[in-house]
């Protein structure tokens, strides 16, 4: 291999992104966790940790810049840096709805939450579950596995929907709980708009692997979801 | 402007592409290479002139029998069934054994007793005839390729015609010229090339190269009249004849040292700036770039002016001819005179030669020797600058 | 203006849209076979860039575009290339008629050691221009950047520019013959690389006229000037072979074959 | 990586001061050759000089004084008394030939006075000394004149002087001179060079530009050439004397054309054969010397011109021949001056040795300023080395102007790329 | 000028930009349009053209990954391409927001709206016109306009606030309206979050002009809106 | 030891990160004022790369570091350059030993017509080395990359590699005389992409234990290797002056000064 330097930048960066998914995993778990338990030290503290993920983000996106200028990266190479700039965009924004999250929780404050959390707890597990292998799959450049995680995003406007359902039925029986029940939606959209990105992270793997971009047929978001 | 051009201009057009493509006799084209090509072959028919002539004369020299005009004539006319004959005194003798003719006759020598001699007639099939009084009497004369190649003595005047006397002086001389011109050329060359500076070089250059262009009878001139002299005085006018071969090798030493120099310093020239570079940021002192890294790089090179300057030190004539002495001596004495064979041939030559003598042919055997000697040489020099080429291109 | 007679261009008569194209070319040094079955379409008016490892045989490919192969005593070709449906390598060719339409700009710099004028002007004399031969030096000279560098000292030698004008003064002494095509072999790899970015320049200009193929180490080159490429490699048994030919973008974004990925990112052997 | 992680240097010893020793001694021997190629240069010109100057001990035949008529030294005599002592004192067929030459009638007081001095008076030369002598030792060549030519003069002479340039060949050294040789040469040489040229420069362009080196006719004929340029001059003498000389005898002799002139000889040792000759052997040099002139002309050049659609010929003729013309004539020049040295091959074939008359044509009989060089070195008398290194200085001079002109042309040349 | 191809390329990427900031422009406004004047036509029509949005976005990122993998640019040159990638994917982003509002006009169907929309329009406008400014500085590399549009984000969020304030008070009055009134909050939520992109791209705006990658102290989204 | 009297190195004693520094350095050729006034630290064991356009004393300066510039009789220097804490151009130090610590690399291959073997070992042997030359050969050709290829023919001569190879034995020739510095002058201009790349890679592993400077008229090349870039550019005398010094990411993505931009994205001159 006449490209070492090259390619240890490139293993770098994909390293870098796993470390940004599993800052953005944890920030995403440990906020539903707080919400459950309503512990709003540890959401004060994942609300201010999002700094680190955009912190990390620009660090990784100036690495990528600084490759693109120096080693001449073509066809493939090229590829993989592009996709690195897309991908880490969309791990900041999935950290930003961690914050979100985080947010909320500060917001509901010492109210009591509405119902036990069940669903939201579930979409959130399934979608760092998917981001987590989105993100395997992307740095081992695994298109295949890369094209089916996004069909699992189904499950996720499911357990939305239901969520969706339930809270704006509380809400209409009891107009009190309108702020509460809002806080709690928007929670879940982002969880929602959080498993969206994963398919944009998809589509970057495949991208990679084949040179060609293609959208996949997303059960769009807006449509659906409200 | 670029629109401009190709509005107004017109380019090939596609339907009649084939006409436009279409080979033309270019009839002035094939006269001027047909030309250039006869000029080129002149080289051969001069190679083909020189081996002609040069074996077609020696082949008579060693397969014909020459018949030498030895001064002698009948003193008595021979009658058709006479067994003998009577010759004048004048001339070199006869001996038992002998060919001779006279006009078309050719006879054999029985026995020689005074001025009498016992002939046997009509040898090798001519015609018994009488002859008159005062006919030229010949002597037949046959030169073996062997004694040529190993006899020791050159005297045509006998009939001895071996090359080894002749042979020796010139290699006598071409030593000496090799003992002087080999180390100071290479030294000269190693100077110039890896020690003078620009403006010495472009000074000296130009000396070495004046020295080169001296014309080799004035060398010839400047050993008579200084290097004879000059060992004289050092080893005693009794120990050094006035011609002798030392001075003649040396002077010739002196002739090649620019050759020698020059050719070496080309080599050495040649030799990538960037190599000595290498050497020099390896750590090395100029005196190890030059002598391990300069000079082996140029090895073939210089050897090639070696062997170009031993070729031209056998081929030189003029100074031998005039500084080495006149008659074939078979000596390793370097004070002592000896005629080289470029030497004899010049002097042979220079009197007014008779075109049929055996001398005329004996030249012509001493200068085939000559041609292979240098043409070996030279085929070996261009072998190995042939190989030094395709090192640097 | 440019051609011995006047006639009219008829340019789309061959209803095609290629200058030039090459059929099966095998080329041989001797014994040696250096290209093998190389099949090329060349696009009018576009630059054709032709990459590839040392010794596959780009340059060899190049000059059989024009014949020029043939001033190697030992070298010798079989295939076709064809010219406005016309084989040029057809016994009754005459390489010096081909040369002629098709130009040639080489490596180093080689103006004539003469003026600048002549330079420009002594190719359009010996084909016979007949003609207003300033005005065709100095259009020439425009058409190559180089006019107004030079304007003032059409006489003085060519030698006297500094490499980057000598490379622009050699394209303008090509296209003043009016080839259709122009060959290049690594115009500028002897340039700095300011000049070099002028040449490259020049010949996006050069392409709105004339088709370009150009031959080149420079990967970056090729991937900056051209329309398209042609990766050659060596193939198994040393000779070089057509291996991928495509789209300029798309052999550098995403190349169909495994060997050119390599080569265009620099993993190759 | 052992090697490398220790502290550096460690394994070395560079001994910087002896490896500099030797460099300093060794530069001194190299230095000391060119030295001495520079001295040995020297001693050649000084040596010839040394006898080209110089006291001379100048002996007349008949002391002029004797000659004056009336007390009126000769040297203001009339033209009549003059041609009178001329009639007193030579024999008449030497007159009838004077007369013949040009009626003294017709000839000035200073030619008849000439004729005097060159017949009547004679001044010999009959001891010289080196310039060296006469110049250290003037003290001991006054003595040694005394002693031994007690009547004749002491002069200082130059031996080459514009008679020496001007003046036939004599047997007298003090008489001699080089004119008939100088002729001899130019003649040779405007053979050598309207045959050689046009064929050496063609050779070249042919194995430049046309032969292809594959063919093994063609590589044969440069072997050839290389191997032709090492042949020793002699031989070429041999060649010429067994081919110009012999075979081709009816046309180097003038006789096929019945060529007039007083000097035609009946055999082939003419003017012409002796160009020829050495036109061949200058050959192979010259188109050596073109072909790397050719050479240097860059390839890129060429393919230049076929690329815009040159033929080979328009090639050669517009772009390589301007460009290589002054390498070309630069070797050429050399070439040439090598030919005007040459003396072997010109014995060989058999240049007159002693000749008086100019030569008038190709056919001529001829001598070169060479051969008078090595004639006059050759004899015993020391006079005739004097007249000798004076020839030598001729011959010197004419071929620096040439080299000269070659370095002239090699450096406008090389300025110029 | 000797890399008039690149150049030729860059300015390209401008227009390309420009071009794909006014369909987003166009759709927000007539989006809200839509919305306002109950045209389900209209906004089928505006949900559909996103379609449109996504292809451009694609083809204009195709077209800078491209002119990196051709001509090799260095510092300056390649901090715009850098940026023209991140820019053209918030507009993408923001196209989706539009898209969201027609979503939500056609959610809406036939239902009447709660009150006259007057302040979300005005959020529209306001937006619309930080967007339109912004992509001009950033196409004319002006930092300095590029610094001051997100300092009018306050007037957005002040809106924004006022808009929630005052559904949520229907809400609260009228449960019935739950549905309805969460639709308008989508709405302005949307218009606000667009707002926040343009704050990006103002950043890379900076980034290209300073080469210095600062992130301005952005009253945070999520912090503020909810 | 560095100079001709017998010194102790106290490799330490300076306590600083640079293997070398100039110092207000300036460089004539004859009258000519190639380099102005340039002051340059270089790091330890880091790769610097000299960039700039041509004839701005790119080369004049890095042979500054080992004085073979005094190799052109007209070259004349001014300022310092401080190696060890000692400049190097005081007049009692010895070039042979400056350039035994400093090695060199140069644009062109130049093995010595010599066997591989030797080639390596010469340096070493007349600079007084004792020890396994068997094993300092190998070690210097394996620090090379270049063991592996020519293991089985060390007695070949070094002229019949291919140019890549010859450079890296070049590389292991200047190596095996254990310099502390590299300098390197375009040492892969000559070479085609791919043993381009493999120089390339050599010289960041070498960096590991050498010091090394390269100049590059290669900007992509800069990039690619190199730890530190130094612009140099033509000042209004002509004379080169270094314009901007700095890391060489810094360099290539924001340079501080306009006109190295304008060099590094191609719009010079
Ligand atoms: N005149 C020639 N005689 C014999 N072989 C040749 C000749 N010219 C080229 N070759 C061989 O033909 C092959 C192709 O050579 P060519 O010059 O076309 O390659 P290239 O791709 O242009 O290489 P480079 O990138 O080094 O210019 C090589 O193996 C080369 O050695
Ligand atoms: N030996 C020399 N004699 C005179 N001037 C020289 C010499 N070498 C270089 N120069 C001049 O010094 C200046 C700097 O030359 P140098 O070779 O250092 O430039 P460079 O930046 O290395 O150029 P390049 O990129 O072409 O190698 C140039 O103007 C050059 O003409
Ligand atoms: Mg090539
Ligand atoms: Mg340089
Ligand atoms: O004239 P020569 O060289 O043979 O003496």
């Amino acid at each position: 291999m006449t490209r070492e330097r090259l390619d240890r930048q490139l293993n770098q960066l994909r390293e870098d992104i796993l470390f940004l998914g599993s800052m953005v995993e944890q920030a995403t778990l440990e906020a539903v966790d707080a919400l459950k338990r309503r512990d709003i030290t540890a959401a004060r503290r994942i609300y201010a940790d999002d700094e680190k993920i955009n912190r990390k983000r620009f660090d990784t996106e100036s690495a990528a810049l600084i490759t693109i200028a120096t080693q001449q990266p073509m066809a493939h190479d090229l590829r993989i840096l592009a996709a690195v700039l897309e991908v880490i965009t969309e791990l900041e924004r999935m950290g930003d709805y961690a914050k979100g999250i985080a947010r909320i929780c500060i917001n509901l404050a010492d109210e009591p939450l509405l119902k036990p959390l069940i669903d939201i707890p579930m979409m959130a597990e399934k979608t760092v579950d998917m981001l987590h292998r989105a993100l395997e799959a992307f740095v081992r450049e695994d298109a295949e596995t890369a094209r089916l995680i996004p069909k699992e995003d189904d499950e996720i406007d499911d357990l939305f929907n239901a969520v969706q359902n339930e809270l704006l039925q509380i809400m209409i029986a009891d107009p009190s709980t309108v702020d509460r029940a809002n806080h709690l939606l928007w929670a879940a959209h982002n969880l929602e708009r959080m498993a969206d990105r994963v398919t944009n992270i998809c589509e970057r793997t495949v991208f990679i692997a084949t040179g060609e971009m293609t959208e996949f047929d997303r059960t769009d978001d807006e449509l659906t979801n409200l | 402007m670029a629109k401009e051009l190709h509005t107004s201009a017109l380019r090939t057009d596609p339907s009649t592409i084939g006409n436009a493509l279409k080979k033309r006799t270019r009839i002035s084209e094939l006269l001027v290479q047909s030309f250039l090509f006869i000029c080129a072959a002149v080289s051969i028919l001069t190679t083909i002139g020189i081996v002609y002539e040069l074996g077609k004369e020696s082949m008579n020299f060693f397969l014909k029998t020459q018949w030498e005009e030895i001064n002698k004539t009948l003193e008595e006319p021979v009658m058709g069934d006479s067994s003998m004959m009577t010759t004048g005194t004048s001339g070199s003798a006869v001996f038992e054994g002998d060919l001779i003719r006279v006009d078309r006759e050719q006879m054999r020598v029985l026995s020689v007793s005074g001025l009498e001699v016992e002939i046997e007639r009509g040898v090798n099939g001519t015609a018994i005839e009488p002859h008159s009084v005062g006919r030229v009497i010949y002597l037949a004369r046959d030169v073996s390729v062997v004694e040529f190649l190993t006899g020791t003595q050159w005297t045509p005047q006998v009939g001895a015609f071996g090359i080894w006397p002749l042979l020796n002086a010139t290699l006598m001389t071409t030593f000496f010229a090799m003992l002087i011109a080999l180390p100071l050329g290479l030294g000269v060359a190693v100077y110039l090339s890896e020690y003078a500076t620009d403006r010495v070089r472009t000074t000296i250059k130009p000396i070495m190269e004046v020295l080169a262009g001296v014309p080799t009878v004035v060398y010839g001139y400047f050993a008579l009249t200084f290097m004879t002299p000059l060992l004289r005085l050092i080893f005693g006018e009794t120990t050094v004849s006035i011609f002798n071969t030392a001075s003649a090798g040396l002077v010739i030493g002196i002739l090649v040292i620019p050759l020698v120099s020059s050719m070496s310093e080309d080599a050495l020239s040649a030799v990538p700036r960037s190599l000595r570079e290498a050497s020099y940021a390896l750590g090395a002192t100029r005196l190890e770039t030059a002598l391990q890294v300069v000079v082996p790089a140029a090895f073939s090179g210089i050897a090639a002016a070696f062997i170009v300057a031993l070729s031209r030190a056998i081929g030189e004539t003029m100074i031998v001819a005039i500084a080495a002495g006149a008659g074939p001596a078979f000596t390793f004495n370097p004070f002592q005179s000896a005629e080289t064979m470029t030497g004899h041939i010049v002097r042979i030559s220079g009197g007014d030669l008779s075109y049929d003598s055996i001398d005329y042919n004996s030249l012509f055997a001493l200068g085939l020797v000559l041609f292979f000697f240098t043409l070996s040489l030279n085929v070996v020099s261009q072998r190995i600058v042939r190989r030094f080429r395709e090192v640097y291109e | 203006m440019l051609t011995k007679t006047t006639r009219t261009m008829d340019e789309n008569s061959t209803g095609e849209n290629h200058a030039i194209e090459a059929r099966n070319l095998n080329m041989y040094y001797g014994d040696f076979l250096a290209v093998s079955d190389v099949s090329l379409k060349i696009e009018k008016q576009k630059i054709t860039a032709i990459i590839g490892p040392s010794g596959c045989g780009k340059s060899t490919v190049l000059r059989a575009f024009n014949r020029m192969n043939e001033l190697v005593p030992t070298a010798h070709t079989t295939g076709e290339v064809l010219y406005h449906g016309k084989n040029i390598y057809d016994s009754d060719v005459d390489p010096v008629e081909v040369r002629r339409r098709i130009g040639m700009v080489f490596q180093k710099p080689n103006p004539f050691p003469k003026s600048i004028f002549e330079n420009v002007a002594w190719g359009a004399r010996i084909n016979g221009f007949r003609g207003d031969m300033d005005q065709l030096v100095e259009e020439a000279l425009r058409s190559a950047a180089l006019w107004e560098e030079v304007k003032d000292k059409l006489d003085q030698s060519g030698l006297s520019l500094s490499g980057g004008q000598q490379q622009r003064l050699c394209i303008a002494r090509a296209i003043a013959v009016q080839p259709d095509l122009i060959l290049m072999d690594e115009p500028a790899s002897a340039l700095d690389p300011i000049a070099t970015l002028k040449i490259e320049e020049l010949m996006r200009e050069l392409a709105k006229d004339y088709t370009i193929i150009i031959v080149t180490h420079n990967m970056q080159q090729a991937a900056r000037v051209s329309d398209f490429t042609a990766f050659f490699n060596l193939g198994d048994d040393r000779a070089g072979i057509l291996e991928e030919f495509g789209g300029t973008q798309k052999i550098f974004t995403n190349p169909e074959k495994r060997s050119t990925e390599d080569y265009i990112t620099g993993r190759f052997g | 990586m052992s090697l490398f992680t220790g502290s550096k240097g460690s394994r070395f010893d560079s001994r910087t001061l002896a490896r500099h020793r030797r460099g300093r001694f060794w530069r001194l021997v190299f230095g000391a050759s060119t030295v001495v190629g520079i001295i040995i240069l020297a001693i050649l010109l000084i040596n010839i000089l040394n006898s080209v100057f110089g006291y001379a001990a100048v002996d007349n035949r008949i002391d002029p004084e004797e000659l004056s008529i009336n007390q009126i030294p000769i040297e203001i005599l009339h033209k009549d008394d003059l041609v009178h002592i001329l009639e007193q004192r030579l024999s008449a067929g030497l007159m009838r030939r004077l007369e013949s030459d040009q009626p003294f009638e017709e000839r000035s007081r200073e030619n008849v006075y000439d004729l005097v001095i060159e017949w009547v008076v004679d001044p010999r030369v009959v001891r010289s000394w080196s310039l060296y002598e006469s110049i250290f030792h003037k003290d001991r060549i006054v003595a040694e004149m005394a002693e031994e030519y007690p009547v004749a003069d002491l002069r200082f002479i130059s031996w080459l002087d514009w008679d020496f340039l001007t003046k036939p060949q004599s047997s007298d050294p003090d008489k001699s001179g080089v004119r008939t040789a100088i002729l001899g040469s130019l003649f040779v040489i405007a053979i050598t060079i309207f045959f050689s040229f046009p064929l050496g420069v063609g050779a070249a362009i042919y194995l430049e530009e046309y032969a292809d080196t594959g063919k093994r006719i063609n590589r044969f004929i440069q072997t050839n050439i290389n191997n032709l340029a090492g042949v020793p001059s002699i031989i070429y003498g041999i060649l010429g004397l067994a081919i110009f000389v012999r075979a081709l005898e009816p046309l180097t002799s003038g006789a096929l054309f019945a060529a007039p002139g007083e000097q035609a000889t009946a055999n082939g040792r003419t003017i012409i054969s002796a160009g020829l000759t050495l036109g061949l052997l200058i050959l192979p040099l010259l188109i050596i010397n073109a072909q790397e002139a050719i050479k240097a002309v860059p390839i890129s050049l060429r393919q230049a011109s076929f690329g815009l659609g040159g033929t080979r010929w328009q090639t050669v003729w517009y772009h390589v021949l301007p460009s290589a013309l002054p390498g070309i004539l630069t070797g050429t020049i050399l070439a040439i001056s090598r030919a005007i040295g040459e003396t072997a091959p010109l014995v060989v074939i058999g240049a007159s040795t002693f000749i008086t008359l100019d030569p008038d044509g190709p056919f001529s009989k001829f001598t070169v300023l060479p051969i008078q060089i090595y004639q006059w070195t050759s004899r015993p008398q020391a006079e005739f080395r004097n007249i000798a290194a004076a020839a030598i200085v001729v011959l010197l001079a004419l071929l620096l102007s040439l080299n000269a002109a070659a370095v002239l042309l090699r450096n406008r040349y090389s300025q110029r790329i």
